[in-house]
């Protein structure tokens, strides 16, 4: 019978509020097995490990339980402790008495049999542990970097200033992402370009970094360390290696299209590039545009390229890439105004969300800056700003804040200001959330300096009357209706995830919450990992954030990668499958259930009796198994077990608990 | 059916004197009158004592698992062949054993007869009520002949279980074919008897499944005539983890009825064997056919007896049922 | 049922997904009755439809398996497997006799703690009701 | 010489449900049961050659609780099982009731004896009902038993057209009849019925009677016969379970959280682990071993013990077993062969 110590944490009022935490450490003393039980109020403070640590020592104890939060908190700490005491780490297990008992409990009584039970349930398990020792695999130090927007440059630069191989993989056809397409930057209103250029320039020409633009992740197989990547580059018809960006084919290609750079603000030919300071500097031909992929007629552009560099049947190509870790960058994009009913659904021309508003005020945008109306090009004398368009509204499942909108709002008004001064700029708020460093003194000074209107309230309607727009909204603070006509309305519509990220996230098998952001591994203690080991998050993709903060959260993603790739193998999680190849008859039933392909059939020697016999069994390839377990219920004769938790384990703790 | 054996007898002194099997696996008469049971040949002369008639006859199948299983390492490598005498459902057991690795399909020599339904002599005894000294088959009518009393009996009442929902009666793919099936056993698929059960009460079930299983006697013949159950070790041996006790009371019969009817689901080739050989009669046909019945619906899969590649429970499909 | 029948109750939760959505439930201090106990699983497709008949034979009340929601699973087909192990298993119990509303299978996410605590609170009703599982249940 | 109506039988039955628990056979889903009858008396049937189950089920039971023991806190008390009641089963073949002569040298005879056994034996009653149409498994004579045999059975009652006559065996017997004498009558005619049940003759007849087949097996061990049969033999424990007369067991302990019990239940000498000995030898690896121990241990270990073949010819193992594997096949056989 194995000696094991019982360790009940009161965790200062958390458990012993709901837990009589004394009278479970007293059950457990004279439990069968258990040869030390005591309780402590902060087991996981220093003192609280060294107790532990003390008594594994002193009365060479075989098996630890430690009643207190949840695993997925301390387990690490308390394996740690008891490795530091000369105890196999997988011989302690936590039961969960704090967030599966004390919190969600309230009669005393039923809690504190409900946590006794738990903790024999442990002691159980605990007894049919086993030693399990970690496994050292090679590892690839090379990151993907999926987005190329400011975060997923910010990764790939520091990543690459490491020295480590980066390969940027951006959908669109030039990096930049959607800060690109800003005009100037709250707080300080510098221009957006000016401070994004150099960045895309030396992502550009770093020697580091492979850029894969026009390009997605298809698929990823692999684990932490291992990944082998597919990414479909999709056909430019242009050989980017022949072209020298002279921009001669989109001068002269008659079609016109809209450009989704310039989010239908603007035009752009056939054969073109999204903007003049784009990275990589290269054309491409729109396959639904282009009149020779219609008709068949017209190849313009092949007729004045210099270096015949056109490639009408260019197809996609298929790379395939031996990756170390993974970095999701994939950004956001703007909830589309045609999904909000009461601002018109999109059907009024001058009713624009906030990056439409963007591209107008841009110096590189179709008005090279100057404010004027979508519809008719006038200089609107009002503007009238809607502020949580779309966010903050549980009836339309987005209750979230997108964080920016109230910041870039107030930046809106104050351009707009700069340019027209006797225009009427007026912003409908409900809270004003301008946290940043010099954010609040940003706000201040479009309300003192430029006049902006701040209304309280929010808008019930957006319609048109005989060429204007007519805002009915309601001002709360006055108590009075408010009714405005105004030349322009810019919606602040809802940040979501960029398109695709919910498909992104089934591909690289990492979760994602229920609107579409990916799971971090710990909201506070672990934002930049996401749930899967090796993939972490970087940017908007995770949450709505603000440039400082995606700037910051990016070399924080880079940093983990950095540190990931600082050892030459990594160390894997030893509770993995395990085949008992005496039992093992080979069949393979597991075979087909493996998401990672670690198991394969093999022919082994085995002794039976007194002679040698041949046998096929299966085996485990210990650095692709997760230890997901699904092969040991397939197998029928209980030959494929999962070392941690194995069906010893889990039937020990089911009939402790049964009883 | 005489010419039969003695295709068969000629088929066995060519084999063996090509060298080309070690051991040819066929019937022979057995205690009773009418029984056929399994008969090993090592030579031709130990053969000549094989019959092929149209009496009840034990799946050979499961023997190859210890003839070329364990022993020869037949799963592994070439060894010499073995030959076995295979109707439709024995070719389906040994299907069974192939595509889980028993044994090695070019280790066998399958000689493949015609088959339309085999004549279960128990129930022509009890139809008869006493033990019939003479059957004799001409198409679909047989005579019973006792000391008594003799009868004739329409070939339909006294076929054997499992060819009344014959999945396979053409062997489909054989190294010697003797003959040809004349006419295919047009069999419907008929999960009656299973739907009668789904239609009682949960208590009505329960009552009804704990009086079968009150009989079980748990002597394992279940397991031990199914091809589908060939693990070197079965889980039932295995005291550490217990998944099933020794002691034989009401919840470890359902345990073991359990467990035993899900290694097989989606495995199972209908050959009626575990109901044939239960000493208690245990309506065991049931139970795998209502995981039968269940993973043709669910899964859409034409014909759960047939083994397939991958099993049904070893695949999904994204667009798999969702409720309950 | 008379009122003092605590019924017990085994989860089987998966590590990634329903495990956390309980820690998020405990979290945000939501309440259920303490008749559950969960057992950690690292993913719902490791569950063994024997390990719920055992269950039921040593003497739980109502079995709950809680795994990720199809396409999340953090082992990727973990919970599609699981779901058609089962699929069979459910009806092949209901076919023995045992009562179908004892066992359930829900999928819950790590930020659906408020799910978490609300299909407890409804399962262990639902148990209360029917009462003790005296089918396939050992005797003392 | 007594006589007891046919319709009187349920009324004899519930009257000995007194005291006793009655067990007799009864059809369930086709299949004849030696079982305990709880409130309905007249559940029985007469229609069988003989039960699936054997009356060893009774005394012998396939699952028994030796004892149990509860371990509070370090202090562990034993707790006997409870004491076992009077049982009288009626409907038993005199096959059945000649195989727990052989079961008592087993359990009973020598220094030690089985407590558990002997107090069942002492509070069990036999009423053997004579058989009237042996089937074509049955071979009692072989083993100068007969359809009419009155050894191992405490009443014999050999049915006539509408009543059955009534022989007491035992003490036992008497004393039954004694107690219950309003039920039975004294019969007049004594036209010889019993002497025509003693001399039926079963369609095997005695050409399966072993005579000194003990003495020739002493050097049969690696006869190729043995191999031949084990060959077929699919290792199930069919053929044990049904046998009156086997009689190997198991014991082990169920323990559950702090208490247990420890159980004693059949076991079969043709399962694969049965002699698994300690550090994975198994004296008897393959079937060929435990097929010649099977029949070795019937024809000749346990004439040599106790000068009694243990094999009363009741016919289950011929008629239960799916290859052939019986003691009639391997005696006729070896009959030959010798």
């Amino acid at each position: 019978m194995k000696k094991i110590g019982v360790f009940v944490c009161w965790c200062g009022l958390n458990i012993s509020s709901t837990v009589d935490v004394e009278k479970a450490s007293e059950e457990l003393k004279n439990y069968p097995g258990v040869f030390y039980a005591d309780d402590y109020k902060y087991l996981c403070s220093d003192p609280g490990q060294e107790l532990i640590k003390k008594t594994i020592v002193d009365n060479k104890l075989e098996g630890i339980v430690v009643a207190a939060c949840s695993p997925n908190m301390h387990e690490s700490t308390f394996r740690a402790a008891a490795e530091a005491a000369g105890l196999n780490p997988y011989r302690v297990e936590i039961t969960n008495i704090r967030e599966q008992a004390s919190w969600v409990h309230s009669n005393k009584e039923d809690a504190t049999a409900k946590a006794i039970q738990l903790i024999k349930s442990t002691v159980e398990k605990v007894k049919k542990s086993e030693d399990l020792f970690p496994q050292q695999i090679p590892l690839t130090k090379k990151v993907l970097v999926i987005g190329g927007g400011i975060s997923g440059m910010t990764v790939a630069l520091e990543v690459a200033e490491a020295g480590y191989p980066v390969i940027l993989v951006e959908k669109e056809p030039q990096i930049g992402g959607n800060m690109a397409k800003l005009s100037e930057t709250f707080p300080t209103l510098d221009c957006a370009s000016c401070i994004l250029t150099p960045k895309t320039a030396e992502v550009g020409r770093h020697s580091n970094i492979t850029l894969m633009t026009n390009s997605e992740v298809i698929e990823s197989t692999g684990y932490f360390g291992n990944f082998t990547v597919k990414v479909k580059r999709k056909p430019t018809f242009v050989d980017w290696k022949k072209c020298i960006g002279c921009m001669l084919c989109q001068e002269k290609c008659p079609k016109k299209t809209n450009s989704d750079f310039e989010h239908g603000m603007g035009k752009r030919k056939a054969i073109s590039v999204a903007f003049p300071q784009a990275i990589p500097y290269r054309p491409i031909i729109s396959e639904k545009e282009c009149i020779y992929f219609k008709t068949g007629k017209c190849k313009i552009c092949v007729k004045v390229c210099p270096v015949d560099c056109i490639e009408f049947e260019q197809e996609e190509k298929i790379i395939e890439e031996n990756i170390g870790a993974i970095v999701v960058a994939s950004g956001y994009d703007l909830l589309p105004k045609e999904e909000l009913g009461e601002y018109g659904q999109g059907k009024y021309a001058d009713v624009i969300d906030g990056m439409q508003f963007e591209r107008i005020a841009s110096a590189s945008g179709p008005t090279e800056g100057v404010i004027k109306r979508p519809s008719d090009g006038k200089i609107p004398k009002s503007i009238v700003f809607i502020q949580c368009a779309g966010s903050r509204d549980n009836q339309k499942g987005r209750p979230y804040c997108s964080k920016i909108c109230c910041m870039y709002t107030a930046k809106h008004a104050m351009l707009y200001k700069h340019q027209v001064h006797d225009g009427e700029a007026t912003i409908f708020y409900m809270d004003i959330r301008a946290g940043g460093k010099g954010y609040e003194e940003f706000v201040q000074r479009a309300i003192e300096d430029d006049h902006v209107l701040y209304l309280r309230g929010r808008v019930a309607r957006v319609y048109e009357e005989d060429g204007r727009l007519v805002v009915l909204g309601v001002d709360t603070l006055s108590g009075e209706q408010v009714r405005i006509e105004a030349d322009l309305v810019v919606l602040a519509t809802a940040v979501i995830p960029s398109i695709g990220a919910k498909a992104l996230g089934q591909t690289l098998k990492v979760g994602t919450d229920t609107y579409g952001f990916f799971n971090e591994a710990h909201p506070k203690l672990k934002p930049v990992e996401s749930m899967t080991k090796g993939v972490f998050l970087a940017g908007c993709a995770q949450a709505p954030r603000d440039i400082p903060e995606t700037v910051s959260q990016a070399t924080g993603a880079a940093a983990k990668v950095i540190t990931m790739f600082s050892k030459n193998h990594l160390v894997s999680d030893p509770q993995v499958a395990k085949v008992n190849e005496k039992i093992c008859v080979g069949c393979l039933l597991c075979k087909p259930i493996c998401p990672y392909k670690a198991i394969e059939p093999e022919i082994v020697e085995v002794r039976v009796g007194c002679r040698a016999e041949k046998r096929q069994v299966a085996t485990i390839n210990k650095g692709l198994c997760q230890g997901c377990g699904a092969c040991s219920v397939a197998c029928r004769s209980g030959a494929m077990n999962l070392s941690g938790f194995s069906n010893e384990q889990i039937l020990e703790e089911l009939k402790s608990l049964c009883l | 059916m005489m010419n039969m054996t003695e295709k068969m007898l000629e088929q066995i002194r060519d084999l063996f004197e090509k060298k080309n099997i070690k051991l040819f696996i066929g019937f022979e008469k057995g205690f009773e009158k009418f029984s056929r049971i399994p008969a090993f040949a090592e030579n031709y002369d130990e053969a000549k004592s094989m019959i092929i008639d149209e009496f009840e006859t034990p799946l050979l199948a499961k023997y190859l698992i210890r003839e070329l299983g364990e022993v020869g390492a037949g799963a592994v490598e070439k060894s010499e062949r073995v030959g076995i005498l295979t109707r439709g459902c024995d070719y389906l057991s040994i299907r069974r054993l192939v595509v889980d690795n028993i044994i090695l399909r070019e280790n066998l020599v399958i000689i493949g007869i015609p088959c339309n339904g085999l004549i279960d002599p128990k129930k022509a005894n009890k139809l008869l009520g006493e033990e019939a000294q003479e059957i004799t088959v001409d198409e679909k009518i047989v005579l019973a002949k006792g000391e008594i009393k003799s009868r004739e009996i329409n070939k339909e009442e006294i076929l054997l279980d499992r060819c009344k929902k014959c999945i396979m009666s053409k062997v489909e793919e054989s190294d010697i074919l003797l003959e040809e099936n004349m006419d295919d056993m047009e069999v419907s698929k008929d999960y009656s008897a299973v739907e009668e059960i789904e239609k009682l009460t949960t208590e009505e079930r329960y009552e009804f499944w704990r009086r079968q299983f009150d009989r079980c006697i748990r002597c394992f013949a279940c397991r031990d005539a199914c091809t589908a159950c060939n693990c070197r070790k079965c889980i039932f041996d295995i005291t550490e983890p217990e998944m099933l006790e020794k002691t034989v009371a009401t919840s470890e019969q359902f345990m073991f009825h359990f467990i035993r009817a899900f290694h097989v689901a989606g495995r199972c080739t209908a050959c009626g064997e575990c109901e044939k050989v239960c000493p208690v009669d245990i309506p065991l046909g049931l139970l795998n056919g209502k995981f039968k019945k269940d993973i043709e619906l669910l899964f859409d899969v034409d014909e759960a007896g047939i083994p397939a590649e991958i099993e049904p429970l070893g695949e999904f499909k994204l667009d798999d049922p969702v409720e309950w | 049922m008379s009122v003092e029948f605590k019924p017990n109750i085994i989860c089987f939760a998966c590590n990634w997904c329903s495990y956390t959505g309980a820690d998020m439930a405990g979290t945000s201090r939501m309440k259920y009755p303490a008749t559950i106990r969960i057992i950690r699983v690292p993913c719902s497709g490791r569950v063994n439809p024997t390990f719920v008949m055992k269950a039921y034979q040593k003497g739980a009340d109502g079995v709950l398996i809680a795994g990720c929601h199809p396409g999340d699973c953090h082992y990727n087909s973990g919970n599609y497997f699981a779901k058609r192990r089962f699929l069979l298993a459910t009806r092949f119990m209901t076919f023995l006799g045992i009562d179908e509303k004892r066992l359930r299978m829900e999928w819950i996410s790590a930020a659906e703690g408020v799910k978490f605590a609300r299909v407890m609170r409804e399962f262990s009703e639902t148990i209360s009701k029917l009462g003790p599982n005296l089918r396939a249940r050992e005797e003392a | 010489m007594d006589k007891l109506l046919r319709s009187n039988v349920s009324r004899l039955l519930k009257k000995l449900s007194e005291h006793a628990e009655i067990y007799a056979p009864t059809m369930e889903d086709g299949v004849c049961v030696l079982s305990k009858l709880v409130n309905n008396y007249d559940d029985w049937t007469l229609d069988y050659v003989r039960t699936t189950n054997s009356v060893k089920d009774i005394f012998f039971p396939q699952n028994e609780e030796i004892m149990r023991y509860k371990n509070a806190n370090n202090d562990l008390n034993i707790e006997p099982p409870k004491p076992f009641k009077e049982r009288v089963a009626f409907g038993v073949r005199p096959c059945d009731a000649a195989a727990m002569l052989l079961l008592d040298n087993v359990f009973l005879e020598g220094e030690f004896y089985d407590s558990y056994y002997k107090e069942r034996r002492e509070k069990g009653a036999l009423i053997t009902i004579a058989c009237e149409k042996p089937d074509q498994y049955c071979f009692c004579t072989s083993f100068h038993s007969s359809p009419g045999a009155t050894e191992g059975s405490d009443i014999v009652l050999y049915p006539a057209d509408d009543y059955f006559l009534v022989v007491a065996v035992t003490d036992k017997g008497k004393k039954l009849i004694k107690a219950n004498a309003e039920i039975f009558e004294n019969a007049t005619e004594k036209s010889g019925i019993v002497e025509n049940y003693k001399s039926m003759k079963t369609p095997i007849g005695n050409n399966c009677s072993p005579g000194e087949l003990n003495e020739k097996l002493k050097n049969e061990f690696d006869n190729p016969y043995w191999k031949k049969i084990a060959r077929r033999c699919l290792g199930c424990g069919n053929c044990t379970f049904v046998c009156p007369t086997c009689h190997c067991f198991a014991v082990c302990d169920v323990a559950r959280g702090c208490d247990g019990k420890r159980t004693r239940t059949w076991d079969s000498c043709k399962f694969q682990d049965f002699f698994l000995m300690a550090g994975d030898h198994n004296p008897r690896p393959t079937q060929v071993e435990r097929t010649r121990q099977r029949f070795m241990h019937k024809l000749n270990y346990f004439k040599e013990k106790y000068d009694k073949y243990q094999c009363v010819g009741c016919g289950r193992c011929v008629e239960k077993c799916p290859v052939g594997v019986h003691i009639a096949d391997v005696i006729t056989h070896m009959k030959e062969e010798l």
